[in-house]
């Protein structure tokens, strides 16, 4: 087994993710390392934050003192609005993610598939408390679906794998991983890795890997 | 005159019967009806079908209610919390019965209850475990399942303010769940932070129209859930 | 034929619907006779007018001077706006109407069968242009229809008939008919007179009905 | 920066393409975007299909861009208006075509179209000739027809304010159609009476938000419809 020698932190997992987000697009970051996009997006690129629970235009977290209960977002933390932000209701929230208008997710997951099924809201055991919120939904409306995530699980296990052993959130979706190790695209032909972390070999990927990866060109 | 002002949250939720599907406004607790779901604690009525889109925190509010025993059934998109351990409990013992619903969705059933549409389409779900057992049906080369409308005996909402018609305006992401549900309950009861005069909310900003709302109660210094789970507090 | 001595005017029969609106009932008045409704609810009871075009809380007209192009009723002439009323986009407006919101709708017809059909927008002739507007909507949508319209066509023919022979707007949706002789209800068993107009004998308003009128007990 | 300001009402409908589908805002004239839509009439694009409520007054605005058989087909509840024949006859001799659905219905399927909807049930045409050929259904013992969701390729509204996002506010019933329209285009274009700072909208009163809107224009003292149909004016 080739040695992993270096590989991307998690701030720099979002900070290559960040890259990828253009001017003007219009997003919405998943709880955990995603929320983290934001603080890297290039500072010459305005970009426009949804948070699922009613708010356009969020952003960052409030000063000390200047909290309020009632602006949160889909994390249920407390965060402010940008001038030229806008509240309505969850089901006109829904309208932009159902309808295509958002149109980069960024979003954790448990196992990704080659053919880009996501399976990131529940492992699917006897005992566990189902939860889905909405992922469902974004990752079937939303364009664009890109996945934030360590290479491997806490206990080695590739989560980037040939079929998703847990139950779906949606088939064929994903349109690009960050892990620790490689910037990972999902196409036709299956995994390919476009990027590796400083450090890291092809080799030492593909055996942390659940599927075959190709090589980008 | 119309004037649709109740005495008390008590006086508001007295017909809440045993079996009554309750929709209760808020996301985690921003939006919350608090006094109104301590009240409905107070009252007492059970097996009750409840529609949130969690099942609340420590135990006060929603949760307290769960805790008490009144909800039979929880129709939900995220019933975990952090904080709480009150529905996963009574779940893992099977006191309790869930239907998952993907948030998204969850909102929009909620709207097509209010607007009278029995049934939509969306690609929400397909392909995974919470699209078995439902109707799928191909448009335009994309697969789509349908889901049906959701409406309640009744709906538990809060706003920031409401004037006597029952004209609601509510405060930032507070907002969330509460004006869908209005529409899809035969009798919806907001508790407001303030009622003023008729025409004092611009027509132009009224995101409840009086339509919507049978039942309205001031309370004037609501509650904060957070600052109650804080505190270790409990209801009753 | 028994002649006809009196019967009520236009005016008349808005006041007669007018005394069956509850206070605090939301209600939808069409275009034409409908419309005068409003003038004569009494005035002890506080009604909310909905117009389709977005707007609950229609006044009157407006003051010489204080016409608004962007405050129109669903005949799109120039309204005003009580103090506590809302404005609101087409959907939302339809979701009032197709969501068994608004109480009582008032509408003109051309004929109304004793089933409770209604046939209210077209007269299915090969050169007509056809035109429903919300006709369909309110009926299909709101649970008491009231009918206020003449008696007779102009040219002495009944409208109210066994059976439309115009194409209907909604089946089975007529709750209560005004006309310039009576007051008729739809019941199970048919048409039934609740009401005669002055110096109106039930055995004209037979005569000039296309159907069995029932004698109200 | 993000700024979605256009120079000119020509320059924002230049792109419309022949043969696209066009949604155009407004009920009668309150909404209507005329100057949008003399700017279509100038940059010529034909065989469109148009989706608005109506087909226009007198010889200006909409009925100008039918008269000028730039519309193969109009989708509307309400063909017929009393000061304008150019849609009726052009009906009568064949040269346009027409799906009339009810007001409501338009709405919904506009709304629908816009919030990723395929299909949806509505009782409303139930047992009427405009449900002739559409699928019925059965739900807790009443019938639905099926409607089928609308999108179009560009949509011209009008508001009163917007900012540099697309943020859009309406003025009063001018409102109608156009918030739902603004989901349902690929492109939508509005025309504003004034274009405000960012952060000069209220939040909580933004009506449209900024993600629905593609091009603005501002337009400081449009024209109204009704003044030119008296003063017998015709466009171009």
């Amino acid at each position: 087994m080739t040695g992993k020698t270096s590989g991307w932190s998690r701030d720099e997992m979002a900070q290559r993710a960040a890259l990828d987000i253009p001017d003007g697009a219009y997003v919405n970051l998943g709880i955990g390392i995603p929320e983290q996009v934001a603080k890297f997006v290039p500072a010459d690129r305005e970009v426009i934050y949804h948070s699922e629970n009613g708010l356009l235009g969020m952003g960052p977290a409030p000063a000390a003192g200047h909290e309020d209960p009632d602006l949160i977002n889909a994390g249920k933390k407390q965060v402010t609005a940008i001038p030229g932000a806008a509240f309505f209701h969850h089901a006109d929230s829904f309208v932009m993610i159902r309808g295509h208008h958002i149109d980069i997710c960024v979003l954790g997951t448990m196992q990704v598939a080659e053919n880009g099924d996501l399976a990131n809201w529940s492992t699917g055991a006897p005992d566990a408390i189902p939860a889905v919120g909405g992922a469902m939904d974004l990752v079937a409306g939303v364009e664009t679906i890109y996945v934030i995530t360590q290479h491997c699980t806490r206990t080695g296990e590739p989560k980037l794998v040939d079929a998703c052993s847990y139950p779906l959130t949606g088939q064929g979706v994903v349109n690009r991983i960050y892990t620790d190790l490689a910037v990972i695209d999902v196409t036709a032909e299956g995994f390919e890795v476009v990027e590796l972390a400083p450090g890291i070999s092809f080799d030492y990927v593909q055996e942390h890997t659940g599927a075959r990866l190709i090589r980008c060109n | 005159m119309i004037d649709k002002q109740n005495a008390s949250p008590a006086a508001a939720v007295a017909d809440i019967f045993d079996g009554a599907t309750v929709m209760v406004g808020g996301f985690g607790e921003a939006g919350s009806p608090i006094e109104l779901i301590h009240a409905l604690i107070d009252q007492g009525a059970g097996n009750l079908t409840v529609i949130n889109n969690n099942t609340g925190s420590g135990h006060v509010g929603l949760a307290a209610l769960i805790e008490n025993k009144q909800v039979g059934k929880m129709i939900c998109s995220f019933p975990r919390t952090a904080n709480s351990t009150v529905f996963p409990d009574l779940y893992r013992a099977g006191e309790i019965e869930l239907e998952l619903v993907p948030q998204g969705t969850l909102a929009e059933r909620i709207r097509a209850g209010g607007a009278g549409i029995p049934a939509f389409y969306t690609a929400t779900t397909v392909g995974t475990p919470l699209a078995e057992g439902k109707e799928t049906r191909c448009f335009d080369g994309r697969d789509y399942v349908m889901e049906v409308g959701l409406k309640a005996d009744f709906a538990l909402i809060k706003c920031s303010k409401a004037d006597r018609y029952g004209n609601l305006v509510y405060s930032k992401t507070a907002r969330n769940f509460s004006p869908v549900m209005a529409t899809a309950a035969a009798i919806t009861i907001a508790q407001a932070g303030a009622v003023v005069e008729a025409g004092a909310l611009d027509p132009e900003v009224i995101i409840t129209p009086g339509i919507f709302v049978d039942r309205l109660v001031e309370i004037f210094d609501p509650e904060q859930e957070s600052r109650l789970v804080a505190a270790g507090r409990s209801y009753p």
